[in-house]
């Protein structure tokens, strides 16, 4: 912990970059919250342990955020504190475009995995189930790194056995269960708030002329949401269970990104933001992408 | 020894007849290379020559018979020496994969799903898999004496698209092999001629005039032992010299040795352990290199 | 909005099963529809006039026309609009003919589709915005990829109309593989002396700029505007210097290490070298990879006795960037070399032939060498293993063509011809010896043709046998041909000394490559793909870029010159204006709303989505957008479909336009 | 429409050059296809947004048929190779979501090929015929059955809450 604290004092105070984007204690030793430091004496404040769950490359594409860079005319580097799985947010942004490799200054850990939710010890039962199929303990992509890796408990992948009983269900069942958790929605878009990847300037759900998605949250609505925005982030989600975590009525909105994660790596053996030399999956093809659905 | 090998083995009806020999050497020869190859429970006719040719789903159904056999053994990968069984086994898993309808079919003769996990290897594949560095760590005896001509036949290396098994015309990996041992491959014309196959039976006469010529070809481009990888060209090549003696008086003969029994000599067992003296044309090594 | 609907019976072809008056009825109902009407031939003059009266008459702003399928007269009703003074782009079709009345029988189901594929028409054309065509101007001047005879012919046509030509050749002199053959089909005149003099010609001419031993390396831009950059080659001789004495060339020390490519291997060449002596420029290169200055820095005999101090061991490769309007793509063929088995899955190769292993066992193009005065043997026939008189010759059609299984499934076409050609030039030198051809068809369709391959059958004496041919082997000095006379109905043995294959013409090397670069189609064998393959054969589907020859698809002298002056007529078509019109269907994007995830830019086939910088009061770069270059943008909207905020929309194929064609299904 | 006839209504969304051509190939060689069908042409497979697709569903359709040039073939020379990315990934998501597969079907369909324009689109109407009506989705559009149902889960969860 100090090590990262005095790093961050360190970069702030040698003005390598601008601000850095961290996590803080809140309340409890068992629970964090965002902090954004500008400067040094307020390195202190930072935390990393396994309660930092908020993916925090959420921020990098706020205009707040950027507008912190942005010192007498010229760009600063940002700061940020990344798990190894928020790191892959960041390089996916990269991808995209939404910022650039040297405008940011990734600080990461050797990841011993977090919790579900917070004020629990960690354990098995408590590990956020996105640990227990995690690729990149390690960030793969750093400027600076800490800590050391320790064996993760182990559990069952729950997520992934349910993802594939949905197999023997029919198509009516399946129907009637995302009806069933989309009609839950009440479109508060906190999903897409907590989104890293959701960064559009308008959402399409925001879109009048035409008007893509049906704005009121009944059946009709809810269902084209929810599927527009798992589309949307069909091979560009990199897993974060961000937007799970921030929905307020439990939909389980990660058993759809998963199942899109899958796919992207069951058909093309593509994961997002792990690597900043291929190129994004959308937006490319092969000539011999599989095509066995196509008559 | 270490990454030792597994796999399962199908025999098929001529290992355990007139190719006995081939059985030996390779029962001989893997356990020599540390292979540990499990046979496939019960098994049956992989569906040749009658059967395929009679009819179709029956063939197959043979065939797959056994892959789920060796699938239930929980086996991923099985040898199948006699490149006729080879070929039925792979021919019937690409049948299956390509044909729906028939799998569907299959499935309720066997009643047993069709998965299809299991790699069927023939016998080259099999050496291949096992290493070239493995066997030629192996090697206690130079057989620089032997000069041979690698016989492949048809039925190894056709349909490519379905074996994807070296070069249909020009194939090269036996030579590849037996070079490790110390013996010299010839370049020769019919390494992929047809022998006659089963017409042995019936029509010999055919089989005799086949037979001399690739014998002969081999022969004058130097060689002085032939090598096969099928029980098949085996009978074709070894056992009908006799007949081709009758007819041409003048035949030059020349011995015929399996894949694996070359390969075990030169790992030092005799003859004898290897089956080399059923064969018709004798065969020894020269005794001053033992 | 008003909106004015016009049905078409098209004689009885709509009307005998969709109740045209009904249609045309139940659309006045449609909102905004203000005038509808049927009529037997909307597309006759008085039915246009119809549609321009009731424009004007009823001061209608949009119009649906009810009748056949849009590729069929889309241009005609919007050209009415625009007459009667409306947007051209305020007119939908709907297709009532293909898509209905030919297709249905049932009069009650027919009538219905059309009114609900008239009300979609309807709601679209509600959303249809005016939109003005797109006017560029046209650079006049031509760029021709490839030397051989049909970029000579597309060049020297061009040149000769008056406008300016680039002509690139990769190869240090152009010909092509004209100049590499013997005679020619069915005249039997001397390739070379035919087309030296046009060589000649290219190279004299004022408005011909000639680029030898240069690649196309990148083209940008579109039809009247391509940027193209060339790579000039390091020749490691001062052009401008090099009088072509040749004298480099004799002295050269080394003499048997290079391929000689243009004796197809049948000879060696010294390290400074032209690739024949009638080369055009007649200006020498030096091979790096076999010069033994560029391997220890000695040598340099060619540096002495030069003259004109010409040799420049450091020159460097140049890239010259070229204004262009239009391409002509004359890049010709090779042959398929069947002795290595290429990585291309479907393509197995012939092992059975032992090309490549035997070397009496050679291609068309090899015998073409051995037949030709100037080639390795002088034109005496000997073969290349030991330099005897071969006394029998199989000759193998269809060799890579015509066989799915192991090679190209096309027709390698001049193949009949020049086998023919082959074995009369073998018979009229060898009066004694035996040819025989293995054929699986004879293709000879052409003026003279067929009685040129009579004429090698019958005056000649060479020996046709129907049937395919399974091994090649060598047995004491011979080459045992085993094949199947399938007229006889009886296997055959020939004996021969010397094999020739009729290899396959197949696309050149990296053909697909340069497609990519040039940014045309190209099919799955690597030869470009035409526009239409009946009514736009020279047009490549690019606009501007036209396709010349062997490029194509295999052909013959004679055809692949008819179609460079073709293409040449096309370039010179698109130079008789000075600004060129395009269909304004191009993306638009709005600059407020896009994220700049550049998820467009990955996906344009066209490279026509640009960034653009927005910046504060200060300068600082604050968001970077899209923006479609409307020059490069050819409509085909994959942008607009990967946005995720819908920030692009493809103009006549608006989203909101197509909303409401779903929401009045 | 009433119970009893019941006609499968399906949308095909098709590229211009492709599939749009071989449908008026269909028409010249005057091949029959079920009238079920109506067609709405986009330049290119590549420009057929997925929601196109979700409309279609919300405004009624029973089945989608999306259809372009072959691999290869395509007028903008990458289009569909885009397109058959976005497919891949969509239709895995609608069918794990519950939507049949057969509901929204996938083809290449090019300028030559009539008879198989007028085979696909005759098997699309087939299978979604055996489905019958999207009920499913159509209960979506009812906003009653939303509300009603939201209301029945608070009350549900007011009665949890007090026991």
């Amino acid at each position: 912990m100090d090590e990262l604290r005095n790093h961050v004092k360190e970069m702030l105070a040698n003005g390598t970059v601008a601000a850095v984007i961290g996590y803080k204690e809140a309340g409890s030793p068992m629970r964090t919250k965002p902090v954004i430091i500008t400067a040094p004496e307020e390195a202190i404040l930072l935390v990393f342990n396994e309660y930092c769950l908020n993916n925090l490359a959420v921020y990098l594409t706020k205009a707040r955020v950027k507008n912190l860079a942005r010192v007498n005319g010229t760009i600063k580097k940002l700061g940020i504190v990344a798990k190894p799985c928020d790191v892959h947010a960041v390089i996916a942004l990269i991808q995209e475009s939404q910022l650039k490799r040297e405008d940011v200054y990734i600080i990461s850990f050797n990841c011993n995995g977090v919790v579900k939710d917070y004020g629990e010890t960690l354990t098995g039962e408590t590990i956020a189930s996105k640990c227990l199929h995690c690729d990149a303990r390690q960030p793969l992509y750093h400027d600076k790194v800490f800590g050391e890796l320790k064996d993760l408990p182990a559990s069952p992948d729950e997520e992934l056995a349910k993802i594939k009983s949905f197999d023997d269900m029919t198509s009516q069942e399946r129907f009637e269960y995302f009806k069933n958790e989309f009609d839950k929605c009440i479109k508060c878009y906190a999903c897409r708030a907590a989104c890293p990847m959701c960064y559009c300037t308008q959402c399409i759900t925001d879109k009048t002329i035409p008007r893509w998605v049906e704005s009121s949250a009944h059946g009709r609505g809810n269902f084209s949401w929810n599927l527009i925005r798992a589309f949307h982030l069909s091979a560009r989600c990199v897993g974060c269970g961000e937007c799970e975590r921030a929905c307020p009525m439990d939909i389980p909105l990660s058993l759809i990104n998963r199942k899109m994660l899958e796919v992207a790596k069951n058909d093309f053996a593509y994961l997002s933001g792990r690597n900043l030399e291929t190129p994004t999956l959308v937006g490319s093809f092969d000539v011999k992408d599989k095509e066995e659905f196509i008559l | 020894m270490e990454n030792n090998l597994k796999a399962g083995y199908f025999p098929g009806c001529s290992q355990t007849g007139t190719a006995r020999e081939y059985d030996l050497s390779l029962r001989s020869v893997a356990e020599k290379l540390g292979t540990e190859l499990t046979d496939v429970d019960d098994w049956n006719c992989c569906g040749a020559t009658s059967a395929h040719v009679t009819n179709h789903t029956l063939a197959n159904a043979l065939a797959m018979r056994n892959i789920v056999q060796a699938e239930k053994q929980g086996l991923t990968e099985m040898v199948a020496p006699c490149a006729a069984c080879y070929n039925r086994l792979i021919v019937s898993q690409h049948e299956t994969q390509i044909h729906p309808e028939l799998k569907k079919e299959i499935e309720a003769i066997l009643d047993s799903k069709i998965e299809n996990p299991v790699q069927v290897m023939n016998i080259v594949e099999l050496f291949t898999k096992i290493g070239a560095d493995k066997v030629k760590q192996a090697v206690v005896k130079d057989l620089k004496e032997l000069n041979a001509a690698c016989y492949y036949g048809c039925l190894l290396l056709r349909p490519s698209d379905i074996t994807h098994f070296d070069d249909a015309e020009q194939p090269t990996s036996m030579e590849e092999l037996i070079k490790l041992t110390g013996a010299k491959p010839v370049e020769w014309n019919f390494k992929v001629e047809c022998c006659g196959a089963a017409h042995s039976i019936a029509r010999k006469d055919i089989v005799v005039d086949l037979s001399k010529k690739i014998l002969d070809d081999a022969v004058a481009h130097g060689a002085n032992v032939m090598v096969v990888a099928c029980p098949m060209c085996h009978t074709n090549l070894d056992m009908r010299q006799k007949a081709i003696k009758k007819e041409y008086p003048e035949h030059k003969e020349i011995p015929v040795l399996y894949l694996t029994e070359l390969i075990g000599l030169a790992l030092g067992m005799d003859e004898k352990e290897l089956g080399i003296n059923l064969h018709t044309v004798k065969f020894e090594l020269k005794k001053e290199t033992a | 909005m008003k909106i004015g609907v016009f049905i078409c019976h098209c004689g009885e072809n709509i009307g005998r099963t969709v109740d045209c008056p009904r249609v045309s009825k139940a659309a006045e109902w449609f909102p905004g529809v203000v005038h509808s009407v049927d009529y037997k031939y909307m597309c006759s003059d008085p039915g246009q006039n119809m549609i321009k009266d009731a424009i004007r008459e009823k001061g209608l702003d949009a119009i649906v026309v009810g009748s056949c399928s849009p590729h069929m007269h889309e241009k005609t009703f919007r050209k009415a609009a625009l007459d009667a003074g409306i947007n051209p782009f305020l007119c939908e079709m709907a297709n009532l003919r293909e898509h209905v009345s030919w297709v249905h029988d049932d009069i009650e189901e027919a009538t219905q589709k059309a009114i609900d594929l008239t009300r979609m028409a309807v709601e679209k054309v509600k959303r249809n915005q005016p939109l003005a065509t797109i006017k560029v101007p046209v650079t006049k001047r031509t760029l021709v990829i490839g030397g051989g005879i049909a970029g000579i012919q597309a060049a020297l046509d061009v040149a000769n109309a008056g406008y300016e030509v680039v002509l690139v050749e990769k190869e240090p002199s152009i010909g092509g593989h004209m100049s590499q053959l013997s005679e020619t089909f069915p005249t039997l005149d001397c390739s070379q002396c035919i087309l030296t003099p046009r060589m000649v010609e290219v190279y004299q001419h004022p408005k011909i700029k000639l680029m030898t031993y240069s690649e196309v390396e990148k083209v940008e831009g579109f039809i009247g505007n391509f940027h193209v950059t060339i790579r000039q080659k390091a020749r490691h001789i001062d052009a401008s210097k090099c009088t072509g004495c040749g004298l480099c060339i004799t002295k050269c020390p080394i003499r048997k290490k290079a391929f000689n490519s243009f004796e197809e291997g049948m000879a060696y060449r010294p390290a400074v070298y032209v690739p024949f002596p009638q080369a055009v420029p007649n200006i020498p290169v030096i091979d790096e990879t076999v010069c033994t200055y560029y391997k220890n820095g000695k040598c340099g005999v060619c540096v002495k006795v030069c003259g004109r101090e010409a040799i420049m061991f450091d020159q460097q490769d140049k890239l010259v960037t070229e204004e262009i309007g239009a391409i002509i793509m004359a890049t010709g063929y090779k042959l398929y070399d069947i002795s290595k088995k290429p990585d291309d899955s479907f393509i197995k190769g012939y092992g059975e032939y032992g090309y490549g292993k035997y070397k009496d066992v050679i291609d068309g193009l090899q015998f073409e060498r051995i037949a030709s005065a100037s080639g390795p043997t002088s034109g005496e026939f000997k073969r290349p293993s030991d330099g005897k008189e071969p006394k029998k010759v199989v000759f193998i059609q269809c060799v890579g063509s015509r066989d799915d299984s192991k090679g190209f499934s096309y027709c390698s076409k001049i193949c009949c011809m020049y086998t023919a050609k082959h074995a009369m030039l073998y018979k009229h030198k060898v009066h004694d010896g035996e040819a025989y051809v293995f054929y699986m068809d004879i293709r000879s369709g052409g003026k003279m043709y067929e009685e040129f391959v009579r004429r090698a059958i019958e005056e000649d004496g060479v020996k046709y046998v129907r049937g395919r041919v399974s091994k090649v082997y060598e047995q004491n000095g011979k080459y045992i041909v085993k094949g199947e006379d399938t007229i006889a109905g009886m296997p055959v043995e020939i004996e021969a000394d010397m094999v020739v294959l009729a290899t396959a013409m197949i696309a050149q090397e990296n053909a697909s490559t340069l497609a990519q670069t040039v940014g045309i189609p190209y099919d799955k064998y690597g030869f470009f793909n035409e526009a239409h393959p009946k009514l736009r054969p020279i047009e490549s589907t690019t606009g501007g870029i036209f396709l010349a020859g062997a490029c194509q698809s295999p052909k013959d002298i004679p055809e692949s010159v008819a179609m460079a002056s073709a293409a040449a007529a096309k370039t010179m078509v698109l130079f008789g204006s000075d600004m060129l019109e395009r269909e304004p269907v191009v993306a638009r994007v709005n600059e407020l709303l896009c994220g700049g995830c550049f998820y467009c830019r990955k996906v344009c086939p066209y490279s026509a989505i640009e960034v653009r910088e927005i910046k504060d009061r200060n300068g600082v770069v604050i968001k970077e957008v899209a923006y479609v270059n409307d020059g490069l943008c050819q409509g085909c909207g994959t942008c607009t479909a990967t946005c995720p905020s819908k920030s692009v929309e493809l103009m006549g194929f608006t989203n909101e336009q197509i909303f409401a064609q779903i929401a009045a299904l | 429409m009433t119970e009893e006839k019941w006609e499968p209504k399906v949308v095909a969304f098709v590229c211009n050059w492709c599939t749009y051509t071989g449908a008026d190939l269909a028409g010249t060689s005057r091949l029959k296809y079920p009238a079920n069908m109506k067609m709405i042409r986009v330049m290119c497979s590549g420009g057929i947004d997925p929601v196109f697709i979700i409309k279609a569903f919300e405004r009624g359709a029973d089945g989608v048929l999306i259809s372009g040039c072959h691999p290869g073939d395509c007028h903008y020379n990458a289009g569909n190779f885009h397109a058959r990315r976005r497919w891949t990934m969509f239709h895995q998501l609608l069918e794990y979501l519950g939507i049949d597969k057969n509901r929204l079907q996938f083809s290449w369909v090019s300028a030559s090929e009539g008879k198989k324009f007028v085979d696909v689109v005759s098997k699309v109407v087939n299978d979604v015929r055996e489905l019958g009506p999207f009920k499913g989705y159509k209960e979506l559009n009812s906003e009653f059955t939303a509300v009603v149902n939201g209301l029945k889960q608070e009350v549900n969860k007011a009665e949890a809450v007090n026991g």
